[in-house]
C-alpha cells in the first residue's frame, strides 16, 4: 500500500462563499487505481468538493494538484484534458442531442481539428470523425445503452441517462473519473450493475471517486472512504473502518429517536 | 429498467451522423435540386409573369428580382445570425452591424469617391472588385473577433445589450459627416462585380437578376459551409453550449475559443452579404444602417426556426419579401386602401400570431421543435 | 426532412395553382400609337411615406396628389393616376422601387426621389428607363455632376441657398459672433459648410444628430460662445428643439435656417414665441396670389397646412402634368417637353427653366430670406445674388 | 380523508416521473414518504402543491379535486409547503419572509399571533428577524422555511426534506417540533431522507422507488421492515 | 477633446444631466421590473412611454390649452398638468398591460422560449409604433402649453435652475422613493419581490403570478407615463418613433445600473444623463451616444452584471 502513487491531492482545501463555509481545510489524497468514496450527509460539501476539483470553484484556501500539477485556476476544459472526468448529480446531458452525438462531445476534447477542417471536410475532419463515432459506439457498448445510439438524449429513461453521463465522461479518456451520486434514484437491481460497471471502469484503468448516499454501494464497490460533514473531514479508512466509526453513524445514518 | 415509453420500432436515424450515412437518398438530393432551380429561375419571365396570368406572388409595387435580391441579401444574413443565434446560442442584437462594416469596407477600397483615395490619400487607386471582396471579409471577419474576444465572457441578454451598443456604435460612426465613410453623403460610384458577356457587362444598374443568381449561388456555398460545421466537431461544441454550457466546458468543450468561432463565422457571413449588397447598389450612406435592421434579421431567424438552415433560409425571405409584397396588395385587390402605410403594422401584427400559435418557428430543427413541444406539457398549473 | 420537403414542394405546386386558378385579367400593356389620347398614365412620387423621415414625404406626396386632383377634376374623361414609391428615405429600399418605376411603362414622370442619397442610389436605373424625373427637394450639388439626362432639380442646390444665408447674416444682420450647427445630413451639412465659407470665422460650430431631442449640451456651448446669431443646416424637428431649448436657456440671439426648416412644425415644435424672429430662407419666392389658393387648396384636401417642400412638388407635377395635357404621353416626349420647359409655378413662384444639367436656371434661381412672426412664416426680402 | 391522490402519473418532458401512485393521508396523521434521491418524492410534492400539473390520475382535498386548481388557490384552500431546498427568499427578511407565509390572510391580528407562535417554536428566527433570508445558515433557513409555512394555518403542511443538510442536534429539534405541529392538530405530509427519524415519528409512511410506491404501512412498520433498511438505508 | 468647454459648462451640464437622466431611470423601471420578475427584455416598453407623450398632450390640446394659450395661475396649471398626468398614466399603463396580455401571457401559457418572447415584443412595438405613425401623419407633435415655466428661477454653484427641472428631478425622486416603498413595504410588493426571488415558493405561499406579472407591467406603465410627462414638460415634443431614442437609452441605464434592481435602474439613469452630458460638451455632440455605449461596455468588463448586480429582491440592499 506504501507503494501507491498519489493522483489527485487535495490540500488542505478551504471554500468560502461569502460568509459561509463550505469546505473547511479538507485534506485527502486519492491514489491511482484505486476507487475513493466521498460520503457525508446532504449538506456536507461533496458536491462542492467536487467542483473544486474540477475547477468549477476556486478554493480560497489550500491546493488540489493532480500528478503534482496545480489545477486550481486552471481553464475547466484545460482540467478536462488533464485527465480528470466528471457526471453530475442532476444529470446535465445535451437533452438535445442523441446519444451517440453526447458521447461524441467528450470524445471530441482530444480532437485537434477545427473550423476550416470541418466546413471543407477534409481527411483530418474524416478521419477524427471515423475514431470519434467507434470510440462512441464502443463507450455506449461498454455502459449498456447501444441500443439507445441514435435517441435524443432526453428521451432517455433515468437510468439510461445516467449510463450515458458516464459514457460521455469516459469518452474524455480520462484517468481520474468523478461520479457524483450515479446511483440516485436506481433500484436495487440497477445499482448492481452500476457497481458491477464501476468496477469495470477501474479495471479498465481508470482511477474512481464517487460520492454516493447508498452506504451499500459505497461499502461493496469502494477502496476506501473519506467522510466529510458540515465541510469537514471527519473520518477517512477502509470501508469496514469507517462504518465503525460512530461520528461517521451519527452523521449520516440520522440520530434514532431519542424518546 | 426501462421507466419511459419509447415509440417501438428501429430507431432512425437522426441527428447530424445519422444524417451522413441517410444523405445519399436520391429522392432528396432530387428534391432539393428542383428546389434550388425553382429558385434560379423565380425572377424569369414566366415565373415572374406567366403568359395570360397574374401572378400573386410578385411583388405589386417594387421590383420582383430587386425584392429577389434584397430578400436573398437577408437570406444571407438570416443564415449567418442563425449560426450565433440559433447553434451557439449567443443573443446578438447588433449582427447588422457587420452587414455595414462588410459594406463600407468594400465601398472604401473599391470606390473612386472613396475618401481613402480622394482625401486621405492611403490608397493611390481603387481595388478591383475580386481583390477586394477577401479583403472586406476579412475585416469583417476581424471586427467579428475583436467586438467577441472582450464580451462573449457575458451571458445571455448582457451581451444582447452589448451587440445592440455595437450596432448603434458602428451607426454612429457611419453618421459622422467628416469622417472616412461619408455619413449621410455617403460612398458613391461603388463598382459592380466585374464579368462580360459578350462584350456587354454581366453586372449592370437595370438588371438585378445576375445579382441575385450570384447571391443565390453565394448562398448554396455558405449553406453547404454551415451545414458541415453544423454536423462536425464544432458543430457539436456549440449545440452543447447552447444546452449547458457549463457541463460542455467540463466535458473538454474550449467554449469561449468556440463562440469565439461563431461569432466570426457570423460576421464573416454578414460581411459577405453586405460587400456584396454594396456592389449592387452602387450608393450607400449611413441612413442603412439602423437598429431596426439588426432586429429584422433576428425576428427572421426566429420567425424560421432558431437552429435551422432551412428555417433561416425560409425566415430571412419572408422578412424581406412580406412588407414589400404588402406595398402593392390594397390595389391589386382593387381595395381602395394604401398597404404601403399599413405594411409594418400588418407585419408587426404577424410576429405576435406567429410566436404564439408557433413558437418553434415556421421551419424548425427537428430537435427544436420536439423540445418546445415538450416545454409547452411542462407548465404549472393554471399558467 | 423529406416530409418537409415534400411538404414544401407541395405548397409550391398548391401555390402555381392557385396562380393560374387566379387568372386574373391581366390588362396588356398600352402601346400608346401616336398622337391618340392615353388615359392610363401614371405619375409617380418617389419618397420617404413611412419611417423616420416620413414627416416630410408625406407632405410631398400630399402636394403631387392636389395637382392630381386638380387636373383630374378638370379633365374627368382622361384622368392620371398617382403611382407612390415609399423608399422611407432609405437608399437600400431605393433600387427596388426605382427599377419598377422604371419597368412600369405607363409611369411618365416621377416626382422625387425626395433626398439625395436615394437619387443617388437611383439615377442610373431613371436613365436607363430614360425615365424624367424632377426632385423637389435633393439638393445635394453634385447629383447634377454627372450629365444623366432625366434628372430635373425644381430647387436650388445648396451652392445656391447655403451662400446666400451666409450673405444674409453677414451683410443683413451683420453678425459678430455667429455659431453654426448642422444634423449631419448631407442637406444639414452642405448648408452649414456654405455658410461658414461665407462667414470666414465662425464663433463656434457643433454637430448634432437626426433624432436627437436633447441639446442642453450644444445650448451651452452656443450660449458660451457669445453668438447673437445661430446658423442651423438641417430639418425642422431638430431645428425647433434646439431653438426652443435654446431660448429658454436664455439665449436671445436669431436662428437662421435653410428651407428645410421652413414648416409649419417648425413652429409647432420651437411655439410661437420661440420661433418668433427666425430667417428661414428659401430658393423660392414669396407668396404671389396663387400661392395664396394653394395653402387654401391644400388645407381643403389634406386638412394640414401644408409642410415644406409640398409647395415645390405641387408645382414640379404640374409641369408633368401639362405635358400630359400637351399629349407628351411616351417617356421621350415628356424628357423633351421637360427640357423646353419655362413657366411660373403658381405654389413657389419659381420659374422652372431647367439648365441641360438638370439644374434650374440660375438666373431664374430667387433666395429669399423669410421670417417667423406671430406664428407664421411672411417673406422679407430677396437675397441679392453673391 | 384530508388529501387523497389517485393514480397519478406526471411526466418532465418524456420521461415519465411517476408511474400512476396513490397516497392517501387522513386528518391529523403524520404521513412520511421516503425514497432514494430521484424517487419522486419531491415531484410528488410538486404535484400536490400545483407546481406540476399531473398527466393522469386526480389530487383530492376534503374530496374535491383540486388537480386543476392554481398552485396559490390551493394554498388558500390550506395546503402549505416548505419546498425543497428550503425556498427562502434570500433578499427578504425574516420577517418579511414570515408575512410572506401569510400572504394570502388579511386577519393582521391573527397573523401577528401566529408570527409569536412560531418564534416559540423557533427562538433562533426571532433572534435573526431583521437578518435577510439568504445569510442565514441551513439549518436556521430550514426553521424559517417550516416557520414560514405555518404562517399560512394550513389544513395540511407538506415538508420537502426538512432535515437536509442539518447536524443531528438540529434535525431531532425540527422533527420534535414536526410532532408537536401535529398535536396542534396540523395534518402533516413530510418527505425525508433521513428514513430512521422520519418512520419513527410518522403514524403511517409509503416507500417510493423511481416513481412507484413500492410499499406502504404504519412508521413502526416500516422502520422495522429488513426490505426497507435493505433497499434504503443499505446498512443490513 | 475640449476640457474647457466641459468645465466651462459644466454645473450647467450636471443640471441638465440629471434633469434627463431622471427621465431615463423613470422609463428605466420599467424594464427593471418587468426583467426582475420575467427575466425578459419587454422590447415594447419604449412604445409604452411614448403612447403616454401623446396621451398627455392630446388631453392638454382637448382641454383647449396649447402652445398660444398656457393656462394662468399656478393653481390651474397645476391642475391642468395633473390632468395630463392621470391621462399619460392611463394610457401608458393601459398599454403595457395590454402588451403582457397579447404579446407575453399566451406565449406563457404554451411555455414559449425566451427568444419567442423577444419577437413578439418587436411585432408589438411595430404594431404600437405604426398605429401612432399612421394617426399623426408621422409628423412632429408639439403644440404644447407652458405649463410650469422654464426660465431660470435661481443659481446654484453657477448652475441656472429652472422650475421644469425642479419639477422633473422632484416629481422622479418622489415616484422612486414611492415605488420603492412600495415594493418593499406592500403586501404586493412583497408578492413582487417574491416572484422575482423565487417564482415557485411565492406560488406556494399563495402569490398569484399572473397578477404579480400584470401589477409589474402596471407598475411600469405608471413610470412610463410620468416619464412622458416629464418628457413633454423638457421637450415640448412628441412624434411616432421617440419611444425607441428613450427606450434604448433607458434600456442602457437599466443594464448599467444592474437589471432587475430598481435603485440600479435610477442609478444607471442618472449616470447615463450626466455622461451623455459631459460627453457632448468634451468630444461633441454627435459623439454621446457613442460613448455612452462605451461607457456601458466598460462598466460590463469591470462589472458583468451591472453596477449595482442583478435582483429585484436585493432592491433594499
Amino acid at each position: 500500500m506504501s507503494e501507491r502513487k498519489p493522483l489527485l491531492e487535495v490540500d488542505n482545501v478551504t471554500l468560502r462563499f461569502g460568509g459561509v463555509v463550505a469546505l473547511d481545510k479538507v485534506d485527502f489524497t486519492l491514489y491511482e487505481g484505486e476507487i475513493l468514496g466521498l460520503i457525508g450527509p446532504n449538506g456536507a460539501g461533496k458536491t462542492t468538493c467536487f467542483n473544486a476539483m474540477t475547477g468549477v470553484y476556486m478554493p480560497t484556501d489550500g491546493a488540489i494538484r493532480f500528478r503534482g500539477q496545480q489545477i486550481s485556476g486552471k481553464k475547466r476544459h484545460k482540467i478536462t484534458k488533464m485527465g480528470i472526468a466528471r457526471t453530475f448529480q442532476n444529470i446535465r446531458l445535451f437533452p438535445e442531442m442523441t446519444a451517440l452525438e453526447n458521447v461524441q462531445v467528450g470524445a471530441d476534447a482530444h480532437n485537434r481539428g477545427s473550423v476550416p477542417s470541418a466546413m471543407l471536410r477534409l481527411p483530418r475532419f474524416w478521419q477524427e470523425e471515423r475514431r470519434g463515432i467507434k470510440r462512441a459506439e464502443e463507450l455506449l457498448e461498454f455502459v449498456g445503452i447501444k441500443g439507445r445510439t441514435h435517441e435524443l438524449a432526453r428521451n432517455l429513461p433515468y437510468g439510461d441517462q445516467r449510463r450515458l453521463e458516464i459514457a460521455r465522461a469516459l469518452a474524455t479518456d480520462p484517468t481520474l473519473l468523478c461520479l457524483d451520486e450515479p446511483a440516485a434514484g436506481f433500484n436495487p437491481a440497477e445499482k448492481v450493475a452500476l457497481l458491477e460497471l464501476i468496477r469495470k471502469i477501474r479495471d479498465s484503468g481508470v482511477t474512481v471517486l464517487l460520492i454516493e448516499h447508498d452506504m451499500r454501494l459505497v461499502m461493496g464497490v469502494t477502496d476506501r472512504i473519506v467522510v466529510l460533514e458540515f465541510g469537514k473531514k471527519i473520518a477517512e479508512g477502509t470501508p469496514a473502518e469507517v462504518r465503525d466509526n460512530p461520528k461517521v453513524v451519527a452523521a449520516y445514518l440520522g440520530v434514532p429517536d431519542a424518546a | 429498467m426501462t421507466d419511459v415509453q419509447i415509440k417501438n420500432g428501429a430507431p432512425e436515424p437522426r441527428g447530424f451522423t445519422g444524417k451522413l450515412n441517410a444523405m445519399s437518398k436520391p429522392g432528396r438530393w432530387a428534391a432539393i435540386t428542383a428546389l434550388v432551380a425553382l429558385f434560379y429561375l423565380m425572377p424569369l419571365g414566366w415565373f415572374a409573369d406567366p403568359p395570360g396570368f397574374y401572378n400573386p406572388l410578385v411583388t405589386f409595387s417594387s421590383d420582383f428580382g430587386t425584392v429577389l435580391f434584397d430578400a436573398a441579401i437577408f437570406v444571407l444574413l438570416a443564415i449567418g445570425l442563425n449560426v450565433v443565434v440559433g447553434f451557439a446560442g449567443l443573443l446578438d442584437l447588433g449582427y447588422f452591424g457587420f452587414f455595414a462594416v462588410g459594406a463600407y469596407a468594400m465601398a472604401l477600397l473599391t470606390s473612386p469617391a472613396s475618401k481613402l483615395i480622394t482625401d486621405y490619400h492611403w490608397l493611390d487607386s481603387p481595388w478591383p472588385w475580386l481583390a477586394a471582396l477577401p479583403v472586406a471579409i476579412v475585416i469583417t471577419a476581424l471586427t467579428g473577433v475583436l467586438l467577441g474576444w472582450p464580451t462573449l465572457r457575458l451571458r445571455g441578454d448582457y451581451l444582447a445589450i452589448v451587440t445592440l451598443g455595437f450596432a448603434e456604435m458602428i451607426r454612429v460612426i457611419a453618421v459622422q459627416s467628416e469622417w472616412v465613410l461619408g455619413g449621410d453623403r455617403g460612398i458613391s460610384a461603388i463598382p459592380h462585380p466585374p464579368g462580360e458577356i459578350g462584350g456587354e457587362p454581366i453586372f449592370g444598374f437595370v438588371d438585378p437578376k445576375p445579382y441575385y443568381w450570384l447571391v443565390l449561388t453565394v448562398i448554396i456555398v455558405v449553406v453547404f459551409g454551415v451545414r458541415n460545421l453544423a454536423r462536425s466537431r464544432v458543430g457539436r461544441a456549440w449545440v452543447s453550449i447552447r444546452e449547458d454550457e457549463d457541463a460542455a466546458e467540463l466535458m473538454g468543450v474550449p467554449t469561449f475559443k468556440f463562440k469565439l468561432w461563431a461569432f466570426a463565422i457570423g460576421a464573416t457571413i454578414g460581411g459577405l452579404s453586405g460587400a456584396l449588397w454594396a456592389s449592387k447598389v452602387n450608393f450607400m450612406n449611413s441612413t442603412t444602417f439602423s437598429l431596426e435592421n439588426s432586429i429584422l434579421v433576428l425576428a427572421a431567424v426566429i420567425l424560421g426556426g432558431a437552429g435551422s438552415i432551412p428555417g433561416a433560409i425560409l425566415g430571412g425571405f419572408l422578412v424581406a419579401y412580406v412588407p414589400e409584397w404588402l406595398r402593392g396588395l390594397g390595389g391589386f385587390l382593387g381595395l381602395d386602401i394604401n398597404t404601403t402605410e399599413y405594411r409594418y403594422l400588418i407585419f408587426g401584427l404577424v410576429l405576435i400570431v406567429m410566436m404564439i400559435f408557433r413558437p418553434q418557428g415556421i421551419w424548425p430543427n427537428r430537435r427544436r421543435e420536439a423540445e418546445i413541444k415538450d416545454r409547452q406539457k411542462e407548465v404549472a398549473v393554471g399558467e | 426532412m423529406r416530409q418537409q420537403l415534400a411538404r414544401v414542394l407541395g405548397g409550391v405546386a398548391v401555390l402555381a395553382l392557385v396562380a393560374g386558378g387566379a387568372a386574373a385579367c391581366k390588362s396588356d400593356d398600352a402601346t400608346p400609337g401616336a398622337g391618340s389620347k392615353v388615359c392610363d398614365l401614371k405619375l409617380g412620387f418617389f419618397g420617404a411615406l413611412t419611417g423616420d423621415a416620413a414627416g416630410l414625404g408625406i407632405h410631398m406626396r400630399n402636394g403631387v396628389k392636389l395637382a392630381l386632383e386638380q387636373y383630374n377634376k378638370d379633365n374627368a374623361d382622361c384622368k392620371v393616376a398617382l403611382e407612390e414609391y415609399d423608399s422611407q428615405g432609405d437608399p437600400a429600399k431605393a433600387p427596388a422601387l426605382a427599377t419598377k418605376a422604371a419597368g412600369d411603362t405607363k409611369v411618365i414622370g416621377l416626382v422625387g426621389p425626395a433626398f439625395s442619397g436615394e437619387t443617388e442610389a437611383s439615377l442610373d436605373t431613371f436613365k436607363g428607363a430614360n425615365l424624367p424625373i424632377i426632385t423637389p427637394s435633393a439638393t445635394r450639388p453634385s447629383l447634377s455632376d454627372k450629365d444623366w439626362g432625366v434628372f430635373h432639380r425644381g430647387v436650388g442646390n445648396d451652392l445656391a441657398q447655403g451662400p446666400a444665408a451666409g450673405r444674409y447674416i453677414k451683410d443683413v444682420l451683420k453678425a459678430e459672433k455667429v455659431y453654426v450647427v448642422d444634423d449631419q445630413s448631407a442637406y444639414g451639412t452642405g448648408l452649414a459648410t456654405e455658410v461658414v465659407k461665407v462667414l470666414g470665422t465662425v464663433a463656434g460650430q457643433d454637430k448634432v444628430q437626426v433624432k436627437q431631442v436633447d441639446f442642453a449640451a450644444t445650448v451651452a456651448k452656443i450660449k458660451a460662445s457669445g453668438a447673437t446669431v445661430l446658423f442651423f443646416g438641417g430639418y425642422y424637428t431638430e431645428a425647433g428643439l434646439l431653438l426652443k431649448q435654446a431660448k429658454a436657456a436664455g439665449w436671445n440671439g436669431v436662428m437662421v435656417a435653410g428651407d428645410g426648416v421652413n414648416d409649419a412644425n417648425f413652429i409647432k415644435v420651437a411655439g410661437d414665441a420661440a420661433a418668433e424672429g427666425t430667417v428661414l430662407t428659401c430658393p423660392c419666392a414669396p407668396a404671389t396670389s396663387a400661392k395664396g389658393s394653394f395653402v387654401a387648396d391644400y388645407k381643403a384636401l389634406i386638412n394640414a397646412e401644408p409642410g415644406t417642400y409640398a409647395d415645390v412638388s405641387y408645382d414640379v407635377a404640374k409641369i408633368f402634368l401639362e405635358g400630359i395635357k400637351a399629349g407628351k404621353t411616351t417617356r421621350a416626349d415628356m424628357l423633351a417637353f421637360i427640357d423646353g420647359y419655362n413657366g411660373t409655378g403658381s405654389a413657389t413662384g419659381v420659374t422652372y427653366k431647367f439648365e441641360k444639367n438638370g439644374e434650374l436656371d440660375p438666373t431664374q434661381v430667387l433666395v429669399w430670406a423669410f421670417e417667423v412672426k406671430g406664428g407664421a412664416v411672411v417673406p422679407k426680402v430677396e437675397i441679392p445674388k453673391g | 380523508m384530508l388529501l387523497e391522490i389517485d393514480n397519478v402519473t406526471l411526466h418532465y418532458g418524456r420521461i415519465k416521473a411517476l408511474h400512476g401512485i396513490s397516497i392517501h393521508v387522513n386528518e391529523g396523521e403524520v404521513v412520511a414518504l421516503i425514497g432514494a434521491n430521484g424517487a419522486g418524492k419531491s415531484t410528488t410534492m410538486r404535484a400536490i402543491s400545483g407546481l406540476r400539473a399531473i398527466s393522469s390520475g386526480a389530487i383530492r382535498f376534503q374530496g374535491e379535486d383540486i388537480s386543476k386548481v392554481r398552485a396559490d388557490l390551493r394554498v388558500v384552500k390550506g395546503i402549505c409547503q416548505s419546498p425543497e431546498g428550503r425556498g427562502v427568499f434570500p433578499g427578504m427578511t425574516v420577517k418579511e419572509n414570515l408575512e410572506m407565509g401569510a400572504y394570502m390572510r388579511r386577519d393582521n391580528a391573527a397573523i401577528a399571533e401566529d408570527m409569536e407562535r412560531v418564534f416559540t417554536l423557533f427562538p433562533r428566527l426571532k433572534e435573526r428577524i431583521k437578518q435577510a433570508g439568504g445569510t442565514l445558515s441551513g439549518g436556521e433557513q430550514q426553521m424559517l422555511a417550516v416557520g414560514r409555512a405555518l404562517m399560512g394555518r394550513p389544513k395540511l403542511l407538506l415538508l420537502d426534506e426538512p432535515s437536509m443538510g442539518l447536524a443531528p442536534m438540529l434535525i431531532q429539534q425540527i422533527f420534535n417540533i414536526i410532532t408537536e405541529i401535529n398535536q396542534q392538530g396540523t395534518t402533516v405530509l413530510v418527505v425525508e431522507q433521513n428514513a430512521q427519524q422520519a418512520l419513527s415519528r410518522a403514524h403511517r409512511a409509503y416507500v417510493l422507488e423511481t416513481g412507484n410506491i413500492v410499499k406502504e404501512g404504519s412508521g413502526a412498520d416500516l422502520l422495522h421492515d429488513p426490505a426497507v433498511k435493505a433497499a434504503y438505508l443499505g446498512v443490513a | 477633446m475640449d476640457f474647457s468647454e466641459l468645465f466651462r459648462n459644466f454645473p450647467e451640464l450636471t443640471t441638465t444631466g440629471l434633469t434627463q437622466g431622471a427621465i431615463y431611470a423613470l422609463v428605466a423601471l420599467g424594464y427593471t421590473l418587468v426583467y426582475g420578475v420575467l427575466r425578459l427584455i419587454n422590447f415594447a416598453h419604449s412604445e409604452v412611454f411614448m403612447v403616454g407623450t401623446f396621451a398627455a398632450m392630446w388631453t392638454w390640446n382637448a382641454l383647449g390649452f396649447n402652445q398660444n394659450l398656457s393656462p394662468s395661475g399656478v393653481l390651474i396649471s397645476a391642475g391642468v398638468l395633473i390632468a395630463g398626468l392621470l391621462a399619460a398614466v392611463a394610457v401608458s399603463s393601459a398599454t403595457a398591460v395590454a402588451v403582457e396580455l397579447t404579446a407575453y401571457r399566451p406565449l406563457r401559457k404554451r411555455n414559449a422560449p425566451p427568444l419567442a418572447f423577444l419577437i413578439s415584443a418587436i411585432g408589438a412595438s411595430f404594431v404600437i409604433m405604426e398605429i401612432i405613425g399612421i394617426a399623426t401623419d408621422r409628423a412632429p407633435y408639439g403644440n404644447m402649453p407652458e405649463l410650469v415655466s422654464n426660465k431660470p428661477l435661481f443659481t446654484i454653484l453657477g448652475a441656472e435652475i429652472t422650475p421644469v427641472q425642479i419639477v422633473i428631478v422632484v416629481g422622479a425622486l418622489v415616484m422612486l422613493v414611492g415605488l420603492d416603498w412600495f415594493i418593499n413595504n406592500t403586501r404586493l410588493g412583497r408578492g413582487v419581490r417574491a416572484v422575482a426571488q423565487d417564482p415557485d415558493s411565492a406560488a406556494l405561499m399563495g402569490v398569484n403570478k399572473g397578477r404579480v406579472i400584470g401589477l409589474v407591467f402596471l407598475l411600469g406603465g405608471v413610470m412610463a407615463g410620468v416619464a412622458a410627462v416629464f418628457a413633454n414638460l423638457k421637450y415640448g415634443f412628441t412624434k411616432f418613433n421617440l419611444g425607441f431614442l428613450f427606450g434604448l437609452k433607458a434600456f442602457t441605464a437599466a443594464v448599467l445600473g444592474g437589471i432587475g434592481n430598481l435603485r440600479g435602474a435610477v442609478l444607471g439613469g442618472l449616470l447615463l444623463g450626466l455622461v451623455e452630458n459631459y460627453a457632448s460638451a468634451l468630444v461633441g455632440t454627435q459623439f454621446r451616444d457613442l460613448v455612452a455605449f462605451v461607457v456601458l461596455i466598460a462598466v460590463l468588463m469591470f462589472r458583468p452584471t451591472g453596477i449595482l448586480g442583478e435582483s429585484l429582491g436585493r432592491a433594499r440592499a
